[in-house]
């Protein structure tokens, strides 16, 4: 059975590479993204929002939550933190890998570092459900570790889930190959063209509603995994995406 | 000074003044205190309050506060605890939540609050605003929050009103619990037409602790600093308190205070993040969450726990509203608020964390050795009292109590109707109503996931959830309770809620511990509701005490009624169990085929 | 096709978390001079067929009752306003 | 105080939730004869002091940047209001 992997998937080697979690005001699932990066073997560094210092980190997460109570649009406020500022530069050349869970990546939009936007679920419900996604690209910091067109569930687990853009930004994205998780078995939220993540120009940067950080460790991840049967709540689907950026990392 | 404070100095009712008007006609019923209470004020003081002390001690001696009809009969849950049911208890029941050592040197702290009425005015935020509540009571032990649960009950599934009940109080409990990042572990939700005039919303918090972290409210050192924190004070809750607009009571200027309040999950959020770090930092003595009875409530606990006195100037509370007059500032219930006493060495590094969150503060007073409650406004003396008059020797009632006339009838008329003769249409019947159908409408609105520990949710029994990663180690709870049982026999229903729970928690894998309650009754002026209450408690403490788990702290809630019909009396009983690892949880359900069945019991 | 304008504040002395929100960000921003901030709601209905003063009370209505929650908000506005093609 | 008004509404080419789900729930309730419902937001924002042209536009650049988010929504009006009282 899969679930109880987890020891064995951790490289030693990958200890070195630091990875960075931006706590805003209102982060939730900030210490969960540390945990994964744990759980993948890298070493977890938190950040601070209002810091102007990312602490020569190797790559970064913008973590899952309501960040400024998400009241005006989630991530709106928290774009214009002094840490993204950073942030935004070191990722829009392609260099700095980020990754944008749920609130994580509405900021990333608000700041333009991806496009489209979110707006209310269709059903306007907040809603939390294990969810089975299909991986369309496996070129990018954040998904390398996962074959082309595999399945995973993650967590998905917000309010203002609905991914939107216009027609032209959509086409572009497919056209792109950037559309890098997709739902599957039913589109849960209204999101176009069935997109949970998408990625910009370079690859670096990844955003996606789903939590990955939540399915990294046997006993506290979804009741299943596309890949195979699990033990109650032995899903560890997610890891992946922290090996990936892990790997790529130290064999740069 | 500003003008505003300048006019409402002048008008207002010092203890001087009211030295000076012992005639002074005062609106102690419209503030909901009896004759008896008020006279009893008069001669605890030895002079007719003042305005303020008047709003103090009218909330204070409420029922809600000072438990004053129920008092008698919680005493149970003392008197029955035996040595060998407190070895485990940290802090017993009287504080703002029981703790429970769970081991290697971690605590937990757990408490189950009803916000009854308010979620039937506004669902939404009556219960968001619940939710807020019951975990600044766990905040406040020196814990961090890690889970909720919500048992919650309903009218008939069918009624008019039940869906804007149904949603708004799913919604409020969703956005506000989600936004907190608190994983929502369990709860109930019962379907009844007794309920539908007054749902039943009791939210439980449970946070986890270290033992050196544990906080108490209490006031101690003098010349300590006194500092309220968080949100600002505004009008809301004292909708009733509105006859104190002008406290000269000679003007009928009508008064515009919300009566409901708005929660701000994002302003509860930084309140956990900054007082966790000010526990990290050791830089608080004492800390008190601000609820119902706000400002009074706090400064006289805090007062009447500690060993001296305190000393409180009320112009400098941060306002919403500022035409707030001081009676008004101290009963105000807004939400998000704190209150804390700090050593002057602490007061910069408790500045600097305020600062860094970007909370907002003021120094409110300090410590004294009067052993006196003293409120200034301005410089003017509007409160002097012993602190422990206001929040510990409130009114007690021996409430006449009596057996219900028709429960023998009610007893008697069992079910007589035919056994079904289509058994698998009977059981698709049964499972198909309301109350027995899947609740994953309501729990997908919930967050299970966040802070990464949760072992067990929903669909099981009970909540599971790691407390310490390295080992496991970790904690089951389950919440339950059966108004029907209750009705039909108030004692065993208790035991039967209780046993429930405990078995949810053992059958999850868990060594139950401890209990905490949220007992839901109608009006206790009523003999006949007052008995099923008597006979509650009776039995949740004996049951108790069979089962060796001692109450740990909870909460009453009485008038639960619409006219003349009360609800059913419904115990809400919470269940706590400890996993020295929670990797040995066992989920409620089969999961592959092939597996032997058995029926245990009897 | 004519439209109704309808405006939802939150009541002045009910606590407007969002509104309080943005007041503390608008100075981090750069903006400031402002000294508090509302944030309400502005519906926009499109009318089939002419506003009729029936048309108009059915959205006096609406908005009492489904667009607003009297406990909590205002509505502020129900009006008529001109398209701008 | 005088207060300027800002309103920010969803874009016409983006769906919106919230305003469909009140579209389908106005004739439940008997309303009837409204095409289509369109929900934005409506801030009002006070100002300390006079309202200078820099103050309105320090208003318009918040209403550009923070108040709403181009990609789904427009600002529709920035505007100084007179106060009731
Ligand atoms: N109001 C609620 N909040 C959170 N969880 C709930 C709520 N109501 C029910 N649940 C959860 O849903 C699951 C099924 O509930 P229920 O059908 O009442 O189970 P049971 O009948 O076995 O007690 C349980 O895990 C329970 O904790």
């Amino acid at each position: 059975m899969i679930g109880h992997s987890n020891a064995a998937v951790v490289d030693s080697s990958l200890s070195g590479v630091r990875v960075g979690v931006v706590t805003f005001p209102g982060s939730l699932d900030d210490r969960d993204a540390l945990r994964a990066v744990r759980l993948a073997g890298g070493t977890g560094v938190a950040l601070w929002h209002g810091d102007h210092d990312l602490k020569d980190v190797d790559a970064v997460i913008i973590p899952g939550g309501f960040s400024y109570g998400d009241y005006l649009r989630a991530g709106a406020i928290s774009r214009f933190a002094p840490l993204m500022e950073q942030i935004t530069a070191a990722a829009t050349g392609g260099s700095l890998p980020v990754l944008g869970i749920c609130n994580g990546f509405q900021v990333l939009t608000e700041a333009h570092l991806l496009p489209g936007s979110m707006v209310k679920n269709n059903h306007l419900h907040f809603l939390c459900k294990d969810q089975r996604l299909k991986v369309e690209n496996s070129s990018t910091a954040w998904t390398s570790s996962y074959a082309e067109g595999s399945e995973i569930v993650v967590p998905l687990k917000n309010q203002d889930g609905q991914f939107v853009a216009d027609e032209r930004t959509l086409d572009e994205l497919e056209g792109e190959g950037r559309v890098v998780f997709r739902y599957l078995g039913g589109n849960p939220n209204g999101s176009r063209r069935d997109i949970a993540g998408i990625t910009n120009e370079h690859g670096n940067v990844v955003g996606l509603m789903p939590h990955p950080e939540h399915a990294v460790e046997a006993g506290f991840g979804p009741d299943s995994s596309a890949l195979g049967e699990v033990e109650v709540r032995g899903g560890v689907d997610g890891l992946g995406i922290f090996t990936s950026v892990l790997q790529k990392l130290v064999n740069k | 000074m500003t003008t505003e404070t300048m006019s409402k100095k002048f008008n207002i009712d010092t203890v001087e003044h009211a030295e000076q008007t012992p005639e002074q006609p005062l609106p102690w019923a419209e503030l909901g205190l009896k004759e008896n209470e008020y006279l009893r004020v008069v001669e605890i003081l030895g002079r007719r309050p003042t305005a303020a002390e008047l709003a103090m001690y009218s909330v204070m001696w409420s029922e809600h506060c000072s438990y004053k009809s129920s008092k008698v009969h919680l005493r149970q849950f003392g008197d029955k605890v035996t040595e060998a049911m407190k070895e485990h208890l940290l802090v017993g029941i009287g504080e703002n939540a029981g703790v429970v050592d769970i081991g290697d040197g971690w605590a937990v702290t757990f408490k189950v609050e009803s916000h009854n009425h308010p979620s039937f005015v506004e669902p939404y935020q009556g219960a968001a605003t619940g939710v807020g509540g019951i975990v600044r009571d766990i905040i406040s032990m020196g814990a961090r929050p890690v889970a909720v649960m919500d048992p919650l009950r309903f009218g008939a599934i069918d009624h008019p009103d039940t869906p804007r009940l149904v949603h708004g109080i799913v919604s409020g409990i969703g956005g506000y619990g989600n936004s907190l990042g608190l994983p929502n572990i369990g709860g109930e939700v019962v379907f009844d037409s007794v309920y539908q005039g007054n749902p039943l919303v009791n939210a439980l918090a449970v946070g986890v602790l270290r033992h050196e972290d544990i906080r108490l409210a209490n006031a101690s050192g003098v010349g300590n600093r006194v500092v309220l924190f968080g949100a600002r004070t505004g009008g809301d809750g004292i909708g009733g308190a509105s006859v104190l607009a002008s406290e000269s009571f000679d003007s009928s200027k009508p008064s515009k205070r919300p009566a409901v309040q708005v929660g701000d999950p994002f302003a509860e959020k930084v309140l956990i993040e900054c007082c966790l770090e000010l526990f990290k930092a050791s830089v608080v003595e004492g800390i008190q969450d601000l609820g119902a009875a706000g400002i009074s409530c706090a400064t006289s606990e805090l007062a009447s726990n500690g060993d001296g006195g305190m000393h409180v100037e009320l112009t400098s509370v941060l306002l919403r509203d500022p035409s707030l007059t001081p009676g008004e500032i101290l009963m105000s219930e807004s939400q998000e608020r704190m209150m804390a006493v700090v050593t002057p060495e602490n007061t910069a590094a408790f500045e600097a964390i305020m600062d860094k969150w970007n909370v907002e503060y003021s120094w409110l007073g300090e410590v004294t050795d009067t052993g006196r409650l003293i409120i200034e406004w301005a410089g003017e003396k509007i409160v002097d009292v012993d602190p422990r008059t206001v929040a510990h020797d409130g009114p007690v009632y021996e409430r006449p109590y009596s057996r219900p006339e028709w429960l023998d009838g009610v007893q008697a008329d069992s079910f007589a109707g035919d056994r079904p003769s289509d058994l698998k249409a009977a059981v698709l019947e049964l499972m198909a109503s309301p109350n027995m159908c899947s609740k994953d409408w309501i729990t997908n609105q919930y967050d299970r996931y966040v802070q990464g520990n949760t072992a067990l949710a929903m669909p099981d029994d009970a909540g599971v959830v790691r407390v310490d990663e390295e080992t496991g180690l970790g904690i089951a709870l389950s919440t339950d309770a059966n108004g029907r049982y209750s009705y039909l026999n108030p004692y065993d229903g208790a035991r039967l809620a209780l046993a429930e729970a405990y078995r949810n928690v053992a059958t999850s894998g868990a060594k139950p511990m401890a209990v905490t309650d949220c007992l839901n009754f109608g009006s206790p002026e009523d003999p006949e509701v007052m008995w099923q209450f008597a006979e509650s408690v009776r039995g949740l403490a004996d049951a108790c005490q069979e089962l060796g788990v001692p109450v740990t702290g909870g909460n009453v809630s009485l008038y639960n009624q619409t006219g003349g019909v009360a609800i059913h009396p419904t115990p809400v009983v919470g269940v706590l169990g400890v996993f020295d690892d929670v990797a040995r949880r066992t989920p409620s359900g089969w999961r592959e085929d092939g597996q032997a069945i058995y029926l245990l019991g009897t | 096709m004519p439209r109704i304008v309808v405006d939802v504040m939150p009541k002045p002395e009910i606590l407007d978390p969002q509104g309080k929100a943005i007041a503390g960000a608008l100075p981090r921003l750069g903006f400031t001079g402002f000294a508090e901030v509302r944030q309400g709601k502005r519906f926009e209905l499109s009318v089939e067929g002419d506003v009729t003063e029936e048309v108009l009370q059915a959205a006096r209505d609406a908005a009492a009752t489904l667009l607003s929650n009297p406990v909590i908000e205002d509505v502020t506005r129900v009006e008529v306003i001109e398209d701008a093609q």
